[in-house]
């Protein structure tokens, strides 16, 4: 059984500190182009395939803005 | 309304004489007490006293110009108060350690109490017997009052002496 | 803890039983003259009957701790002078603002600052009400003898529970280090702090008519928020608007200000249609009251009132006695209460008798009397 | 399984919290759930204590037990009447900088002499950030700050060592960037009988970062390189600097209530 990992990202409890970004061993994520309500540019999936759902982002986002959810198909 | 003061130097046990008297008043005698102890002076001059005020009806003179009964167990305490001394109508001096008291008019009750505290065991108890005569000199305070409240104010085998102590200096004024 | 019968004790070892009588569980103090007697007896005593004692490293840390253990449900109290009370003011502000029962008894000394540590004084009376910052109501008692300090200690207790807040003792040298006779009872009327009863959510606001919320325990799985900031009924911070600020600040305040009736005592003797009445509390209205008695006795129309609650102060009473007649405040300090007692009974004909250090003897306060009404 | 999204919903509450983009405050309040989580214990058996500043609002009103948000610099005396009045509470205190080690310094002393039961995380953003950023006692000596815009003509303070030194049981040092060994060493707090004091350097994007031309993220990355689990004289060393057993306040406290109990 396979498990499919999504990445749940709160737009509006993001402060756009890009630490979630930078500490991703895998490189899933990226800046958005787009601005939340606060001006900032929460991270994006990029490359959803690479994620091995270590959770280093839900561990160092400050502000509980990043869910990694594994759903089993 | 009757005004006590015990005084003398740090370490005389005047504040437990007074704490005894006013006990003995308070409980046994159920007449209304305040005492107060004096430690202020203490760091000036060594000087340490206590006041006990006795009234039959509620009690609010909390003060001591004057006492009635003045006892006193050391020779600068009666140097110091003179002016009081010279107006207090009973004076009660341990004669061991005060000698000079020339100057006083009215009648002084010479009571050697540490030298009587001696014999019976230990210089310590000087207060106790000067509140034995204090007993033997006012109608008001009953001797057996105070043996009561000793009995229960001091360790077990502090009592016997202390009782013993506090008769001697009953009887000395009695004589 | 002493069993019920006669005592012949000072008031502050009276103070001290009768906080383990109310049922004190928790002590957290600090040493200074004339009060240490009270920690002193408590911590032998205390742990006796299951309680706590601490001494802290200075008397804010006191305080402080008696503040988080009133949150973990247990009767808590400190006992202090001047210099260590003006240290308490910033937390007692704090148990204001959380609505925290506790006790603090301040066993006045002469002042200010370190002044002199074994002479009395009532100088700290104004600071008791308003030396925390901000706008708010307190409640301080006066006791004027060994007995008092006895039976106060145990009212405050009550009233401290009763209305969620700090109540202060406002003592002095002279009662707490008297010796007389105290007579301990069996038991003692106690409060017990208003808890939650059903699945209440806000400890902080009441619709209540005694403005007084309920108060859980920490540990009772509420998840409380208390913050001494100004927030809302569950206890959320809210450090701008005008709502909450208005809201909280008003109900404190009207917490014993309307119920002022139920928490003001007093003491008073001949003061209807008095030509003068002598008004005193603590030590010193002990002689005040015996002057009293001496003018009567000469057939002088004097009454007599003393404040045991300081604050609120029995200002309604105390306008009628300035209203009929001439009014002599008798205090052991030049600007104790004198400021809330002219204001209450207007200025005119009001006069003072104020002595610093030591009490005056009954004669001395009687002159003064007849000097007023001559 | 202990994910961020158990840990949001159980322990987090009135998010987003008011604290800076990047700021490690947040990070704390993860540590300390996971810590808690991880531990067993019950979460109304936790009381969070804190003073004032921007680490006091961490557990207030962020962090989902009963919490006490008190006045400057106290935290630890109101923690300590907490914990001798009830002795079953585990009781966390949360303190910036400033305040637990400036105007909370005797106490934070005391606390340790008396090895009272607390878990104390000193969150060390290096200034007073709430109200600026002006210097505070762990400000390194000629750092510029609001209020030393001349250089810090002060020396910095060690509050680990000090209060190593004043008789805790348990000391340690880590930052942000540390969340695995800090989680760990919250929850070491947790365990120990005694006074245990985590330094956390925090960053402080804001008032600290800004100035030196740093966001957040720069900033763990400084903690990343400029600290050391080894003793090494050129790095802060991170990692435990007392683990020791001494005897604990509330417990002799209760011990003494008890034998008289046992009369």
């Amino acid at each position: 059984m396979s498990e499919k990992i999504k990445i749940k990202i709160d737009r509006e409890f993001c402060k756009g500190c890009g630490i979630c970004i930078k500490y991703c061993p895998r490189d899933v994520l990226d800046e958005s182009d787009d601005l939340n309500q606060y001006d900032n540019h929460f991270p994006e999936v990029v490359r959803s395939e690479r994620c091995i759902s270590c959770r280093r982002c839900e561990l160092y986002c400050p502000d509980f803005a990043i869910e990694v959810k594994e759903e089993k198909e | 309304m009757m005004k006590v003061r015990i005084g003398g130097w740090a370490g005389q046990g005047t504040v437990r004489a007074g704490t005894i008297l006013g006990k003995a008043l308070a409980l046994e005698q159920d007449l209304h007490v305040v005492q107060q102890r004096s430690y202020s002076a203490a760091v000036r001059s060594g000087i340490a006293y206590s006041d006990v005020i006795v009234d039959k009806d509620e009690l609010n003179e909390l003060v001591i110009e004057v006492p009635d009964y003045l006892l006193v167990l050391y020779q600068d305490t009666l140097d110091e108060w003179w002016d009081i001394a010279e107006r207090t109508e009973h004076l009660i001096v341990d004669t061991t350690r005060v000698t000079d008291f020339s100057g006083f008019e009215g009648e002084v009750h010479q009571v050697p109490a540490g030298r009587m505290a001696e014999k019976i065991g230990t210089s310590k108890a000087a207060n106790v017997v000067l509140l034995g005569s204090l007993a033997g000199i006012s109608d008001e305070i009953k001797l057996e009052s105070l043996e009561k409240t000793i009995r229960v104010e001091f360790p077990e085998k502090y009592v016997d002496l202390n009782v013993e102590a506090l008769k001697k200096g009953y009887e000395r004024v009695k004589r | 803890m002493m069993n019920p019968g006669e005592y012949f004790i000072e008031g502050n070892i009276a103070c001290a039983e009768a906080a383990m009588k109310a049922g004190v569980k928790f002590f957290g103090g600090y040493p200074i003259t004339p009060a240490s007697e009270i920690m002193n007896h408590l911590s032998d005593e205390l742990p006796k009957v299951g309680g706590r004692f601490v001494q802290m490293e200075d008397e804010i840390a006191s305080i402080a701790s008696v503040i988080g253990s009133s949150w973990t449900g247990l009767k808590s109290m400190t006992a202090t002078s001047g210099p260590g009370f003006s240290l308490m003011q910033e937390n007692l502000g704090y148990a204001v603002m959380t609505e925290t029962p506790c006790v603090i008894v301040n066993v006045q000394r002469a002042g200010p600052s370190t002044g002199q540590a074994t002479k009395p004084g009532t100088g700290d009376v104004m600071q008791s009400r308003f030396g925390s910052q901000g706008d708010y109501e307190i409640i301080a008692l006066s006791p004027n003898s060994a007995q008092e300090m006895f039976d106060q200690t145990v009212r405050a207790f009550n009233l401290a529970e009763r209305y969620r807040t700090p109540v202060v003792m406002l003592a002095d040298a002279g009662v707490g280090q008297m010796r007389e006779k105290v007579t301990i009872p069996g038991e003692v009327e106690g409060e017990e702090r208003k808890r939650p009863t059903s699945d209440e959510k806000e400890f902080f606001d009441t619709d209540d008519e005694d403005y007084v919320p309920p108060m859980p325990d920490f540990g009772d799985g509420y998840e409380l928020l208390v913050t001494g900031s100004t927030h809302l009924g569950d206890g959320t911070r809210d450090t701008a608007s005008f709502s909450a600020q208005d809201r909280l600040v008003r109900r404190l305040v009207a917490k014993i200000e309307e119920n002022r009736t139920e928490i003001e005592d007093w003491e008073e003797h001949h003061v209807e249609g008095a030509d003068l009445v002598v008004v005193s509390y603590g030590s010193m209205s002990r002689p005040a009251k015996g002057a009293v008695q001496k003018a009567r006795e000469d057939g002088k129309d004097v009454g007599f009132f003393r404040p045991k609650t300081m604050w609120p102060s029995p200002e309604k009473r105390l306008k009628e006695i300035g209203k009929n007649s001439k009014v002599l405040l008798v205090e052991l300090s030049l600007r104790g209460y004198r400021m809330e007692v002219e204001r209450c009974v207007g200025s005119e004909d009001f006069y003072v008798h104020d002595r610093l250090n030591s009490l005056p003897t009954i004669e001395e306060v009687h002159q003064k009397i007849e000097e007023v009404l001559r | 399984m202990i994910n961020a999204e158990m840990i949001k919903e159980k322990y987090v509450r009135n998010h987003p919290s008011p604290f800076c983009p990047g700021c490690g405050g947040g990070m704390v309040l993860n540590a300390m759930s996971r810590a808690v989580e991880k531990s067993g214990l019950e979460k109304e058996d936790v009381a969070a204590v804190s003073g004032i500043g921007c680490a006091a609002w961490i557990p207030s009103p962020h962090w989902r037990v009963d919490t006490l948000h008190t006045t400057h610099g106290r935290a630890v005396a109101f923690a300590s009447g907490i914990k001798i009045a009830n002795r079953d509470l585990e009781v966390m205190v949360v303190s910036g900088d400033g305040d637990c080690a400036g105007i909370g310094g005797n106490h934070l002393l005391h606390g340790a002499r008396n090895n009272i039961d607390l878990n104390v995380l000193m969150v060390n953003n290096g200034l007073y950030a709430m109200t600026g950023g002006q210097v505070a006692p762990t400000t390194e000596h000629g750092e510029e700050t609001l209020t030393t815009p001349h250089g810090n003509p002060s020396s910095s303070f060690e509050a680990a060592e000090v209060v190593k030194a004043a008789g805790a049981s348990h000391v340690a040092r880590w930052t942000t960037y540390h969340m695995d060994e800090l989680i760990e060493e919250v929850e070491k707090a947790i365990n120990t009988e005694g006074f245990s004091f985590i330094e956390v350097l925090a960053q402080c994007p804001t008032r600290k970062g800004k100035k030196e031309g740093m966001d957040g993220l720069d900033m763990l990355e400084w903690y990343k390189n400029n600290t050391s689990k080894e003793k090494d004289r050129d790095k802060l060393y991170v990692g435990t600097l007392a683990d020791i057993e001494r005897p604990e306040l509330t417990q002799e406290i209760y011990r003494q209530i008890e034998g008289f109990r046992g009369d």
